[in-house]
């Protein structure tokens, strides 16, 4: 079984393009060019580099002593959170500009959450001078002051999502009715393996550099090519394809993927969407989803607002119904404190997206010999406001 | 035969309307429908709700979050629909996105569908290709024709495409955007209008996106067979009795 | 003339140790043995791993396309807004706390204003599992308070300084009173190239990392082994002592020094320690210092919390006096400009102690084949709420 | 000869006081100089208020600090030590950090010490090394003693060293702390002035840091020639009146 994309766009029965035919035009012409255009040796060379100088790849694969001691096994953190910006979503949007300029586009629009991906969006626009519009849930707004404001200093346009929950998923509606409105100047950056084909598979290839350093640096620091496990937390799924992708198909590595059950799984207020939805489509792919029984979107909660998104990208669908991947949910709670664990243990604040990858290791056992890497996907600077609250700090 | 294309015949410039169904009350769906045959509108489409409308501009969205709100849903829908076709006999039409349709199962709600007497689909979502591939024998087993849409981007490769795959209309898309963006027709859309006329398809096109008033609607209908009016049939309803709706159709017709 | 420390601790007339003989163990005990620990091979190996998979270095060195255009001249930033907690302070807690722990310390202090440093020592003793108390001015802690709550998720304890002007030289002297009531078990990690001897030295070295890098950098960038000019903001003066190091005694590098003139150098509101300052003694050390006629340290005023501090170390007093480096001051209006423009033009928010640097552009012109190089001391999450107020965000 | 040098050979337990110049109020030094003496103190300090006083603790500290508020300063010390030599006879040295000092100009500073009739100098921040490289020659032509600090820390060695530089007596710091840190004396550290005493330094040493009362005063005193109170009367200063300063002398020196 394979678990990459298919020619037709599809993980399995997963993925797709389901899309209104105003933006099949936009989409085709991706489709037609990503894989060309990715493969062209000056555009590798550009992303590259950019990802050296810019972003400061390759992020550093740390061996995490006095965690590892803990929970008696070793463990290591791939190190996204000292990428410029302070997250993995910068990959993708480092990648998607130099997409963008090769297609000829001269304006971007994104949506956002947590802020993080309009954060590494309106970056790399300002980098390259162009034009710039964030979509983004006026709750959204409300609720991620700081990003909203880098947003602005670095000359976005952030546009509230006024419609349904006013959160991620509409902003990602605003942003798709944006991109049927304006079908020829602009490209629409998604910020993770979700949408119609070929986003996941565009995206998870430029995230795919997480997997490629993580090999090398086994390599150098364990003298092996591969570790026994790879774990990520799941929003949409950007960083956990992107720590897996050398080894989707090596099933001697397990991935874990590590979803936010909020209050509980069956509290009414969780975004573990592998333990709650079905099969649906959302964004353009046919992927697992929350949804009422009449398939009307049902709202997500988490902590955490880069992990408040009711699909997965449909790769990890494909990953759980294949039961490649393990899945684990983890509640707010479990993840808070295991954010504040590596900060005492690590001297590393994870955002809280992140913290859920970590929450793992209290009920998730390993061998002492176990290779266990964790991909820790971004910082939490973005989130003190609400460890603060939550700590009483 | 399939009373989209009997209406197709006539020889008049078709108006097809557009509702949500569910909006403003949950049960005005047949009432409407009802007044809009009454005041001499050719076709209804009727809004399945959906959470994410995500081809719509606010209108539609928000009064398909209204109609949500109020408790709508596809077995609902299908409930008030049982006994339409008593007195209604123009061509009825569910347009709605494709997710609520596949969680119903989708040779479920095609079955469904022909038993209350909807004559075709529309689904934003639904990719002819997929439709294609997938859903075309199952649409037709219940005696649906499936409406494409088309764009002024829309090559005219895949417009031929989809104009062999639809056996109805085509509903051409005034300009890319979605439902109530753009008010009034320029030059571009005017060409591209009568582009598609010389192309000379087998099926007529209806046009639709940015209707409003008698004006658009003769712009419209110009080089087409038709109109639908979605938006601000929805904005009138929101602030007029249901038995207005025969003043809103009379300023489309007369002007 | 050489511009590095001589064997008595003091570069040109500046520097000693103007210490209470309460605190002569612990200083001596230091200078006796930095040298000493500091070129152990077993400390050289540590250090140089976790600046490279902890910290994340090398930094990249960025050549700014946009900004160099604007200014026609070639400019390139060494990125240490990429280190591991947003600064380059952290090069130095790394390596004092190595330090710390070969002279048998279980116990560290440490000031800070921004509250950078105080985060970065925090940071280091939760990787090392060592107690860590913090001090910082009460009016600091009001005005910084994200950084307060991410000591304290790291483990540390902030006290307030309640004593003076409640800011950063309170904190220090608050930091020195408590080494001197715990002169055996504790070591005070000093934050900037300050304090008495062999402070400014150990710190200077430690942070030298920077220029190291340049030169290595450069060489593979523009196939030179040194750049015409180095730019650095001036508050204590570590990040620009670390990025002139290994350029020092080669003055055909220019080394250009930026101060905080904060509303204006003769505004009475100014931290532009060269322009205002007189030699004195600060905090051990001998060096150029803000004050009255009568000698009383007077109460310096920045926009940038990490660069009101109204000394400078002794190497820069030296540089000063010497004429070796440049000195520039750069309003807060300038600086706040300037760090707005580097978002706009390279996607970069920087901190606004870091934005003074870029504000000399302005008027202080290159010609267009000069290598400039910035030192881009750290990022601007935590100044935020400044930004935007500022500029009405 | 120095008073410093005379008042040491006297044979009982010498008590010192230390305050701030200008605190409580601006004019308040040389009335409280006289009233030390004419309560039987045997030497005076007198604070040189500076704005950060790194070796002091809050009492002091916030002493400075009124005091520079008041408008202390180097120079309206001087003034208002002028006449004080016309009735006071005992020790008095000026306590002060080096930037003053340096400030003021060394050379300059130590003549106008003494010109108003200052015997010698405590600087905290000025180390014995520097001091004996540099300025040891200037204070010696302005006939001015250099008090040192040692404390429980300090190596013999060094010990012996800042006992060779003095020609007066030595300051022995309590504990390693800054001043008013710690209150009352354990073991350790009557075993530590037993352990000094028993050095048999050159020069007699004075007891500081942490002596409040009567008790402490006396152990403080027990293996040593003096002590010397300072947060202790700054406290009391602050809630009472210059007139009582004979009830807090009369306290220490008999319970
Ligand atoms: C730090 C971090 N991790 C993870 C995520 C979740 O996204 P994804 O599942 O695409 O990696 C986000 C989204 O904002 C994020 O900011
Ligand atoms: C980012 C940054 N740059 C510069 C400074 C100033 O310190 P220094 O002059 O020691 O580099 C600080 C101090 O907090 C800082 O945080």
């Amino acid at each position: 079984m394979s678990y990459n994309v298919n020619e037709k766009g599809y993980y399995g029965e997963f993925g797709g393009a389901f899309i209104p035919e105003m933006l099949f035009p936009n989409v085709e012409e991706l489709r037609q060019n990503y894989i060309e255009i990715m493969s062209d040796s000056s555009f590798q060379e550009e992303f590259q580099q950019l990802l050296k100088d810019y972003v400061g790849r390759p992020t550093p694969l740390y061996f995490a002593n006095r965690l590892s001691e803990k929970y008696g096994t070793k463990i290591y953190l791939k190190r996204e959170d000292l990428n410029h910006t302070g997250a993995h979503k910068v990959n993708n949007t480092i990648g998607q500009i130099l997409m963008a300029q090769r297609l000829g586009k001269s304006r971007i629009i994104a949506e956002t959450g947590a802020g993080q991906h309009g954060v590494a969006t309106a970056t790399v626009c300002a980098l390259m001078g162009i034009e710039c519009i964030v979509y983004m849930g006026e709750i959204d707004i409300a609720r991620q002051a700081p990003n909203v404001a880098r947003m602005k200093m670095l000359g976005a346009t952030v546009v509230p999502a006024v419609s349904g929950s006013k959160t991620l998923k509409d902003a990602t509606n605003e942003a798709i009715r944006d991109w049927i409105n304006n079908p020829e100047d602009t490209h629409y950056i998604i910020g993770s393996v979700v949408g119609p084909h070929p986003y996941p598979d565009m995206v998870a290839r430029f995230q795919s550099i997480v997997s490629e350093e993580i090999i090398a640096q086994l390599e150098e620091k364990e003298n092996i090519s591969k570790p026994d496990y790879v774990v990520a937390c799941v929003g949409g799924g950007s960083n956990a394809a992107g720590s897996y992708y050398h080894f989707l198909e090596d099933e001697s590595v397990g991935l874990i993927a590590v979803e936010a059950a909020g209050k509980g799984i069956h509290s009414g207020e969780s975004a573990a969407t592998s333990a709650l939805g079905k099969t649906g489509i959302i964004h353009g792919s046919k992927t697992l989803l929350m949804q009422t029984s009449d398939g009307q979107i049902t709202e997500p909660y988490s902590i955490s607002a880069g992990l408040d998104y009711p699909g997965v990208g449909p790769m990890h669908a494909h990953l759980y119904a294949s039961g490649r991947a393990e899945f684990i949910s983890v509640t707010d709670e479990e993840a808070m404190n295991a954010g504040l664990e590596l900060c005492k243990l690590e001297g590393i604040i994870p955002a809280i997206e992140t913290a859920h990858a970590f929450a793992i290791f209290e009920s998730r056992k390993f061998t002492k010999d176990d290779v266990v890497v964790v991909n820790l996907s971004g910082r939490g600077d973005k989130d003190l406001e609400t460890y603060i609250k939550f700590f009483n700090l | 035969m399939n009373r989209i294309n009997e209406t197709i015949r006539k020889d008049h410039k078709l108006l097809s309307i557009y509702f949500t169904a569910g909006y403003p009350n949950l049960e005005d769906t047949a009432e409407i429908i009802q007044q809009l045959q009454d005041n001499g509108v050719d076709m209804v489409e009727i809004g399945l709700p959906f959470s994410d409308p995500l081809a719509d501009g606010p209108t539609i969205q928000e009064s398909s979050t209204q109609a949500l709100k109020n408790g709508m849903t596809t077995t609902v829908l299908f409930d008030q629909l049982k006994g339409i076709r008593k007195s209604v006999d123009i061509p009825l039409i569910i347009m709605g996105y494709f997710n609520p349709m596949l969680q119903y199962g989708v040779e479920e709600f095609c079955s469904k569908c022909q038993s209350v007497g909807i004559d075709g689909l529309i689904i934003p979502d639904l990719p002819v290709d997929v439709y294609h591939e997938h859903y075309q024998d199952i649409f037709e087993k219940y005696g649906l024709k499936n409406i494409f849409l088309i764009t002024p981007q829309t090559s005219a490769h895949r417009i031929g495409y989809i104009d062999s795959v639809s056996d109805a209309f085509i509903y051409m898309v005034s300009s890319a955007s979605t439902t109530g963006a753009k008010t009034g027709f320029g030059d571009v859309q005017m060409r591209y209008f009568e582009r598609i006329s010389n192309m000379e398809l087998k099926n007529p096109q209806i046009v639709g996106f940015g209707i409003s008033n008698h004006e658009t609607f003769n712009h419209a209908t110009r080089f087409s067979k038709g109109a639908i009016i979605g938006s601000a049939f929805i904005k009138f309803l929101k602030s007029h009795e249901l038995s207005e709706i025969g003043d809103f159709i009379g300023s489309i017709r007369k002007g």
